[in-house]
């Protein structure tokens, strides 16, 4: 919580530390990408609300909003992990660091369980893309998102054996873009479940 | 304060911000999922909704993408972002 | 290393980028499988039909006309041609009636010479094409 | 040239550019058919025209693609093509059976050529750019194949950079992409679908790999700027290309009887594929701002702006301007269509190729560059070819929104015929502006004629 850790011989003291973005540029630009798509997306979403509004109504009724709060329970926790196991990373510890993406990694299972449940029972009601514009974009919404956790899923997968087998010299900015992609799937969410299953 | 990511020296410890983080996202949550419960509806409720989306996204961004220790650009891409989704939703809401 | 950007990286994001769109095309691709039969209208399609698209197909009709919006822009749509030319009759009489030389100035349908049956195979074809619900397009009876 | 076999790239440069002027030839035909309605009727009638002026353009640009990587892939794996011998014979097979079908296209009438070419054993002709006989398309296939065999070879005995990976995926996926053409299912509404698995994933999905490979290539070359960047950008570019691209075919699948959702799917992701193109402009600007040397070859730079410039304009700005479903409703099948298709072609893939043979073809002949005069000449003829393709997609444009607005949005809407005559003022200054077109096309080709003082410079 300190500057003395800095023992810089020329350090002045008055240097402001630099500013740093973690993880590579490079999943950045693909953040800003992803959510712009998002961005239009919902735009659309508000768009064909505002003229749609009873149809939209309804149909948010009929969704599971306890399904809906307890995944974002799931995907809060998960990014709480993330943080976790990037700190223990700084601080030397792989193992723990591992650990916690293990822990983040059955968050995100959970999620993807709890949403087999939801859509089993949609569909079960014979709901589809083609139902009317609401459930169009209650399925296509989740779904894209779904597809996010499973692809935050598997780059945390992929950076939880990369620390199993030791970590090298990239591994700390690995798992820092890892992190920031999981995270976005995170932010998505945060959005996306007033909008879609609670805002009337 | 903003040192410790750029220490060499060993930080095991998960900074505390991220807890209270993770309390404040719990909290907030627990309001959007209690004001469905309610059915409550209407402008105020949308703005409570959105606003807490939106103070949620930003501590997600700030906090746990850690980008308040980042280039102020990048900061104000992704909170740009968040007021930018918000603000539409709220005005087709309104609209 | 502030604002670092490395080339594996950058690698790694296409190949998982361009399999998971993909993936999501072929997701989509697949409840449209499953949509299309109550929107094309498949089981009501007869070797007549069939034999309609092919002479269509063999003949380039869509060198010079769009069939729902798709083909050549030298001549009208044929999507919903059936409606605007008064029916069957109206169809076959037009395309019997195209002199062999042209029309002095003027762009002109090439007489086909088809047979009774062809004629027929044609309209019961875009009589089919018009019955497919295809989201109200054209936006009206010119095409 | 550092490496011998390279040369074969000149045969397959010197085809296109003639194919190309074939390509412009019918076009002109056609655009005076649009006014003149008997012209040349009925020996070529509009649609022989137009199968020949949109095949001829497919033919170039594949020769072009398969020239700018029989030249770059020797250089980029630092080896010998694993056969010449091979590319020289499918250059060949490849000429003589486009020329037979083009030939075939004049002669005879369509189903009479269909009717000889087994289209009963198969049928996959007769719909738009699909409309080779079948055995030409298995001839494409089997060349194709023949092709991709020397290619692969040659990057797997050699170097592997991301310029020849990129390069190769994009023609990988070329060649599978196409065997969706062998598919006519004989409902319509899926035969559409599956057509646009081939026409739109090809120009706006894996020619995009070949276009940015390409690019990346002649970039690094004339800039001398560091190769990591170069091909970061490249990763970057593409990957947006097909983020954007593939969700983004559902554009197509407005109007087809595909189900509705498609309006919200293709409306929202190809709203997103002006991204890429943007991004390749300013890569392009950014890599010769930042050039490390002062390349000899003034002109092969100029069309590397051109390109991005062009591709952002054609494919993203007048991409965009009919891509959302409440416009495209109206817009659909219109000389709106067809704006967008001229400058979203010339700018993107004409533009590379021209610009790939720009920087190859003096090296092939035994120089870094040519003379200024030439050069000179061959940027005279960059501007009119690229003005008179502005001013062509304008006027088309002009066409299409009058068109829109009589014949489908206007209270009385007027027929299709009636429209046509109405707008014809546009179609003449269309037809006009083509033959500005073909003069510099002409000196273009007469760049390659002119000789100079300054030769020198070897590679």
């Amino acid at each position: 919580m300190s500057t003395e850790s800095l023992a810089l011989p020329a350090t002045t003291g008055t240097a402001p530390p630099e500013r740093r973005l973690a993880g590579d540029l490079a999943i950045w630009v693909f953040i800003c990408a992803e959510l712009l798509a998002f961005a239009v997306f919902f735009v659309a979403y508000g768009v064909a609300r505002a003229r749609h509004v009873d149809m939209f109504n309804t149909g948010q009724l009929t969704l599971d909003r306890n399904a809906g709060a307890l995944n974002t329970v799931l995907l809060i926790t998960g990014s709480w992990f993330v943080v976790q196991a990037v700190a223990r990373l700084r601080g030397g510890d792989p193992g723990g660091s591992a650990g916690r993406l293990l822990l983040a990694l059955a968050c995100g299972g959970g999620f993807l369980v709890v949403k087999v449940f939801e859509y089993k029972a949609k569909f079960a009601l014979g709901i589809s893309l083609s139902t009317d514009t609401f459930y169009m974009f209650y399925i296509s919404l989740t779904f894209f998102h779904l597809m996010h956790v499973l692809l935050g899923m598997v780059i945390l997968a992929l950076l939880w054996n990369s620390l199993r087998r030791g970590p090298g010299p990239t591994t700390l900015s690995s798992l820092e873009s890892g992190a920031a992609y999981w995270h976005m799937v995170d932010l998505v969410w945060i959005i996306l479940f007033p909008l879609v299953y609670v805002m009337r | 304060m903003n040192a410790p990511a750029l220490s060499p020296a060993p930080s095991p410890a998960t900074p505390r911000a991220a807890h209270l983080v993770y309390a404040f996202l719990l909290a907030a949550t627990g309001l959007t999922w209690f004001l469905g419960e309610t059915g409550a509806a209407g402008p105020a409720v949308m703005a409570v909704l959105m606003g807490a989306a939106l103070l949620k996204g930003l501590a997600v961004a700030g906090e746990f993408m850690e980008l308040r220790h980042a280039p102020r650009l990048w900061q104000a891409v992704v909170a740009g972002w968040l007021f930018f989704v918000t603000g539409c939703l709220a005005a087709a809401y309104l609209a | 290393m502030s604002g670092a950007f490395t080339k594996s990286m950058a690698r790694n994001i296409f190949y998982g980028g361009t399999v998971f769109f993909f993936l999501l095309f072929l997701a989509l691709s697949f409840d449209t499988h499953q949509a299309l039969p109550k929107r094309d209208h498949r089981a009501e399609i007869t070797p007549q039909i069939a034999h309609g698209k092919k002479l269509v197909e063999v003949n380039n009709c869509i060198g010079c006309h769009t069939l729902m919006g798709e083909g050549a822009y030298f001549a009208p749509e044929l999507g919903n041609a059936i409606a605007r030319l008064g029916g069957r009759e109206g169809i076959k009489g037009f395309i019997k009636s195209r002199p062999a030389e042209g029309i002095p100035g003027r762009r002109s349908m090439p007489q086909f010479n088809f047979s009774d049956d062809d004629l027929e195979a044609i309209a019961a074809y875009l009589e089919h094409v018009n019955k497919i619900d295809d989201a109200n397009w054209p936006p009206n009876i010119q095409g | 040239m550092p490496f011998q076999s390279q040369g074969v790239a000149k045969y397959y440069f010197m085809a296109a550019i003639a194919l190309f002027a074939g390509q412009i030839l019918f076009g002109l035909i056609m655009g005076l058919q649009y006014v003149w309605g008997d012209f040349l009727f009925p020996a070529i009638p509009f649609n022989v025209a137009r199968m020949v002026h949109t095949n001829l353009l497919i033919v170039w640009l594949l020769f072009g693609f398969m020239g700018g990587a029989y030249y770059l892939i020797p250089e980029e794996s630092e080896t010998e093509l694993y056969s010449t011998k091979l590319a020289m014979l499918l250059f060949w097979v490849f000429l003589i059976a486009g020329a037979l079908t083009i030939v075939g296209y004049l002669a005879v009438p369509y189903a009479t050529l269909a009717k000889y070419t087994g289209n009963d054993l198969l049928e996959t002709m007769g719909r738009e750019f699909l409309e080779q006989p079948l055995i030409t398309k298995v001839g494409i296939v089997i060349v194709a194949l023949g092709f991709l065999f020397n290619i692969t070879m040659t990057v797997l005995k050699g170097r592997k950079t991301a310029i020849s990976t990129v390069l190769l995926l994009g023609l990988w996926g070329l060649a599978v992409f196409f065997l969706f053409s062998f598919y006519n299912p004989v409902n319509v509404v899926e035969d559409k679908f599956f057509w646009w698995w081939t026409v739109h994933l090809w120009v706006e999905g894996v020619w995009e790999l070949i276009l940015g490979a390409l690019l990346a290539f002649v970039l690094i070359k004339v800039t001398g700027v560091d190769r990591e960047v170069i091909e970061k950008w490249l990763y970057v570019i593409i990957t947006l290309t097909l983020v954007t691209g593939v969700i983004g075919t559902g554009h197509h699948y407005f109007w087809i009887g595909t189900p509705e959702y498609w309006q919200w799917w293709g409306s929202i992701f190809s709203a997103l594929e002006p991204i890429p193109f943007f991004a390749m402009t300013v890569f392009a600007f950014n890599m010769v701002n930042r050039r490390r040397r002062e390349h000899p070859n003034r002109a092969a730079t100029l069309w590397a702006l051109g390109t991005g410039v062009m591709a952002f304009l054609g494919a993203g700005v007048w991409g965009f301007l009919h891509t959302l479903a409440p416009v495209n409703y109206y817009t659909h099948g219109t000389q709106i269509t067809a704006a967008h298709g001229h400058m979203a072609f010339y700018g993107a893939y004409a533009m590379v190729v021209l610009c790939m043979i720009s920087y190859a073809m003096p090296i092939m002949r035994g120089r870094a560059a040519n003379s200024n005069k030439a050069q000179v000449l061959e940027m005279w003829s960059f501007w009119l070819m690229t003005i008179a393709m502005v001013f062509i997609t304008l006027f088309l444009t002009a066409a299409g929104i009058l068109q829109v607005w009589l014949q489908r949005v206007s209270d009385t809407p007027l027929p299709f015929m009636v429209v046509q005559d109405k707008i014809s003022l546009f179609y003449w200054m269309r037809e006009w502006t083509g033959v500005v077109f073909l003069i510099g096309l002409v000196l273009y080709i007469l760049s390659f004629f002119v000789k100079g003082e300054e030769q020198a410079k070897a590679a």
